[in-house]
């Protein structure tokens, strides 16, 4: 292990000379030009990066963040907690069930009840699909900013069938509120795990031709390879999360070391990549998708054999009166019984933590034995990628920039929460 | 410089009645008056500005994921001849995506005045509206307050054909009222004024 | 190695400097007195907790402090890994100053600015402290103070109207 | 089996590897010219026929409901309130009573079903409609009476195609004409 005194972190100082690939760089500190990048800005904006420049080389790089602050933990602790559900997800819709899984798990701790089995392997269902939804979204926002628009076009096209997937399952594309305390919201509807095995036919195929065109590609490997360098010991100082962690070489997913839902029954690999540059966490990511189709299948296998019920924790369900069974049995839709309203929680302190789309998220729910929390802390996994930019892009050619910011799946509305 | 001193005295008043002399403003109005009044050009340029509708790609929240989706193949609203651009200076419609936080307010506003016009505005999902979910929060301010919104799309988020509605509504809208048209000949645009002042919302802005 | 043996690591790493164990579901915390907090993290730094997910501050008005809590877990150890323990310190509320620990954990770097803005906790030492999120007006009411009053509105719109016959 | 980590590397890159890759992005490129996976939604000549189960506009059915205030209570953006009306008892003739109706506010509603589903006897539902537009907001307010209209698709008043999605193993999504047969872009 290195103390931070070690490594290299803050940009470099006044009058030190650094080798560049082909040029070395003094740090003059007078000649430094001052750059403003955003919140208008042909990425997915609103976040700027204030950026200090020698010639065309970054020297100091402080991003800006707060540009989507909604205020979501001050909210929580005045609203209910089945209201803090809804509240949270807006962090990152596109990673919807992710993104509230802790937070329902953090509340079921602390009301010590368990989710039943099938409601456990529904929530994996909805979180691998936001998963691979989150990963397509990344790579076309990475297309994006490498100006190579087919890689925008192909991953939203793609993503679109799995919103589709996540459209049927919950009725709504983004923001599913899927998990609720004891259990979810819908079951399967009729003929979804069929769709679901075509969906993972079809991008099994698809991908193939995503390595093709955009890993493999010269163009984009030039652009990528050996850019924004995150080494393994730099990466864990950091405290990074997620694909980015993955790609540096530390063998880190919550998944897999603390299992939660049905993740430890399920059969996957968690990808770690060595190299640490742009092109590996690209690669962390398809890579990563095939992972998740993977547990797809298993997922959907494990749906079909199992009998339809137990998608509420009984606590809730068993007094369910006749037309709540009803409306179940119809449509799958899963009524909530009205003490979900007031839900009171006893008191407490719970942790909870999940793998989302873009790394680990956790969260801190303290509650009073009243009917609203008193505190709720999350961490979002882009707030703690955000330091990336400060330690890692110094350094490099502001042309580089683009290759970074893309390539850390940096999404601000999940940073700023 | 004092050939310019000298030639702006020259110039003196402005004269009215009198198209290709004297005062630039007032041959300006008037070429103005004459083409869009008289030669009936108002409704070239409704018709022209209708269907080259550009967004600026300025994402202020989450509802820009349903914007990208709505600019990707399955809903394509280039069909519309809108295309996202990247300055603000070529653009001339501005989709407020989602909540719009006091730090953003500034930007969201200064985007807007960098826009030529006729321009327009969109707000897009329940936090654009009246704050959403996010209503009593300490950090938000209502985007029609900020910007003159033209059309309300409600949803959290709406979804891309909801957002295709708009724009042909917006369409719609300029077409049979000739908004761009009427802009033109009258100036700035005084039914949609923003009630915030700039200076409340940019007072800590630094850059 | 189960997670009483992660707790086990860090009560032996903290021998002697915390002063009480609080028990939450899935982390456990440690009391540290503030003047003491650099030496408990340097201990569980070389211990192998090598990253911190969550500077968690939570403001009791009743008991006058504000209570900094410094989730900690690792990576290098996938063992370690599987638990997560916090070093707890309470901080007076009226004038909340304690130690940075930003210079042992640079995770803790953005996430102490973020506790400075929303609660006004002062860490020493930092390297960069100033608001991350919130515009300079609102930094300093720091809004995540349980005297920062957010308004929630009420089930019923408007009075209630008197009709000649039912709605 | 466990989950477990798996090592990799990305693989490495030559000259001759560089020339496949050119190659090899250039033929899917032409693969793609001559066969486009098109699946583009012509809106709004042609809209998407919701299904049943989607959560899209919200409609009351006064007659099923019982006042209970439930979904005003677990609305998390206080989109649905109640409004009050004291009117007499048909029942009790001569006394007044107190009625309770929910009203929706679409400036606020985020549309995530928790008064659907916590309404005890169904007097709520969603309507599969959800690309309606306003040009003011004082519309998006509404009132007792116009909370109980269901609203329609704007696509749907035009007489809009409804076409469907439907999944298929080699293109993804397929877009199909409400009535059968297969189309294409």
């Amino acid at each position: 292990m290195s103390s931070p005194g070690e490594l290299k972190l803050s940009g470099w100082e006044v009058g030190e000379t650094r080798k560049l690939p082909g040029m070395d760089v003094k740090k003059i500190g007078k000649d430094l030009y001052e750059i403003f990048i955003g919140p208008q800005h042909p990425g997915s904006g609103h976040m700027r990066i204030i950026v200090r420049l020698d010639g065309d080389v970054m020297v100091e790089v402080d991003p800006d963040l707060g540009y989507v602050h909604r205020t979501m933990e001050k909210l929580a602790e005045g609203r209910s907690f089945i209201k803090v559900i809804p509240l949270v997800e807006r962090m990152a819709i596109l990673d919807a069930c992710n993104i509230t899984l802790p937070y329902v798990e953090a509340v079921e701790k602390l009301m010590d009840i368990e989710p039943p089995e099938r409601a456990k392997y529904l929530r994996v269902l909805l979180c691998e699909i936001n998963r691979i939804a989150s990963h397509l979204y990344g790579m076309g926002i990475f297309g994006v900013f490498l100006g190579h628009s087919t890689m925008y076009m192909w991953p939203f096209g793609d993503r679109e069938v799995f919103v589709e997937l996540a459209e049927r399952l919950t009725g709504a594309r983004l923001t599913h509120s899927y998990p609720v305390p004891g259990g979810v919201r819908r079951d399967v509807p009729e003929g979804f795990t069929d769709d679901l095995r075509k969906a993972v036919r079809y991008m099994r195929k698809r991908l193939e031709e995503y390595r093709k065109i955009f890993l493999d590609n010269p163009v984009i490997r030039a652009r990528l390879e050996g850019v924004g360098v995150i080494p393994r010991n730099l990466a864990i100082e950091l405290g990074i999360v997620g694909p980015n962690l993955r790609a540096s070489g530390v063998e880190y997913d919550v998944r897999m070391v603390e299992p939660y839902e049905a993740y430890g029954e399920l059969d996957f690999e968690v990808p770690v990549f060595e190299e640490g540059d742009a092109l590996a966490r690209a690669w962390v990511r398809v890579e990563e998708i095939k992972q998740s189709l993977r547990i797809l299948e298993q997922v959907a296998d494990k749906l079909d054999k199992m009998p339809r019920e137990g998608f509420m924790h009984d606590k809730f369900w068993a007094k369910a009166p006749k037309l709540y069974k009803d409306v179940y049995s119809r449509e799958g839709r899963v009524k909530l019984m009205p003490l979900f309203a007031n839900l009171k929680v006893p008191a407490g302190k719970a942790f909870a933590r999940a793998e989302a789309g873009r790394g680990e998220i956790v969260y801190y729910v303290e509650s009073e034995g009243k009917f609203t929390p008193y505190r709720v802390r999350v961490v979002s996994p882009s707030f703690r990628n955000a330091i990336v930019f400060k330690y890692i892009a110094p350094g490099h050619r502001l042309m580089d920039l683009p290759a970074i910011y893309g390539s850390i799946d940096y999404f601000p509305p999940e940073a700023d929460r | 410089m004092s050939t310019l001193r000298s030639r702006e005295a020259r110039a003196g008043p402005p004269e009215e009645g009198r198209l290709y002399v004297g005062n630039l403003d007032a041959a300006a109005r008037r070429a103005r008056e004459l083409l869009l009044g008289k030669m009936k050009l108002g409704k070239l340029v409704d018709w022209g500005t209708a269907f080259s509708l550009w967004p600026v790609h300025f994402t202020t929240s989450c509802c820009g994921c349903e914007f990208a989706a709505t600019w990707s193949p399955r809903f394509d609203a280039e069909r519309y001849g809108a295309l996202p651009w990247l300055s603000p200076r070529q653009t001339n419609l501005i989709v407020i995506e989602g909540t719009v936080t006091k730090k953003m307010g500034c930007a969201l506003r200064l985007v807007w005045e960098q826009m030529p016009h006729p321009k327009f505005a969109i707000a897009m999902g329940a936090c654009a509206l009246d704050g959403g979910i996010f209503y009593n929060s300490y950090n938000i301010v209502r985007p029609w307050e900020v910007v003159p919104v033209d059309v309300f799309i409600p949803g959290c988020p709406p979804r891309p054909e909801a957002l295709a509605r708009a724009i042909v509504e917006l369409q719609r809208l300029i077409r049979e009222k000739g908004v761009a048209s009427k802009w033109i000949e009258e100036g700035e645009r005084e039914d949609k004024p923003a009630p915030i002042p700039k200076e409340d919302l940019c007072s800590w802005w630094r850059g | 190695m189960s997670l009483d043996a992660v707790r086990s690591r860090a009560e032996e790493a903290l021998r002697g400097v915390y002063t009480g164990v609080e028990e939450g579901k899935g982390f456990v915390a440690f009391r540290v007195p503030a003047e003491r907090v650099v030496e408990a993290a340097e201990a569980l730094k070389s211990a192998g907790f090598d990253h911190v997910k969550s500077v968690t501050a939570v403001d009791r008005p009743k008991e006058g402090v504000i209570e900094v809590t410094y989730h900690v877990s690792s990576y290098s150890d996938p063992e370690l890994a599987r638990g997560i323990v916090g070093i707890t310190v309470s901080l007076p509320r009226d004038n909340p100053r304690m130690p940075s620990l930003s210079r042992i954990w640079v995770s803790a770097e953005f996430q102490e600015r973020e506790v400075f803005e929303f609660f006004g906790v002062v860490f020493e030492g930092h390297p960069d402290l100033r608001p991350i999120l919130l515009i300079p007006p609102l930094a300093e009411k720091h809004p995540l103070r349980k005297d920062f009053i957010v308004k929630e509105e009420q089930v019923y719109k408007g009075g209630i109207t008197k009709l000649e016959q039912p709605p | 089996m466990p989950p477990r980590p798996s090592r990799r590397r990305v693989p490495p890159y030559g000259f001759l590897a560089a020339v496949k890759g050119n190659l090899g992005a250039i033929a899917v490129g032409l693969k793609y010219f001559l066969d486009p996976n098109r699946f583009t939604l012509h809106y709004p000549r042609e809209y998407i026929r919701l299904k049943p189960g989607y959560r899209g506009f919200i409609v009351l059915n006064k007659a099923k409901c019982i006042m209970c205030e439930s979904c005003a209570r677990i609305c998390p953006a206080a989109a649905m309130k109640m409004v009050r009306f004291q009117a007499p008892d048909p029942r009790r003739p001569g006394k007044m009573k107190l009625y309770k109706y929910p009203v929706i506010n679409y400036q606020r509603c985020i549309f995530c079903g928790y008064c659907v589903d916590v309404c005890p006897t169904e007097a709520l539902r969603h309507v599969p409609a959800h690309d309606v537009v306003y040009y003011n907001l004082e519309e998006m307010d509404l009132n007792l009476e116009q909370f109980q209209v269901e609203p329609k698709s704007p696509a749907e008043v035009e007489g809009g195609i409804p076409v469907r999605y439907v999944f298929d193993p080699e293109r993804g999504l397929v877009k199909v004409p409400e009535k059968g047969q297969a189309g294409g872009g």
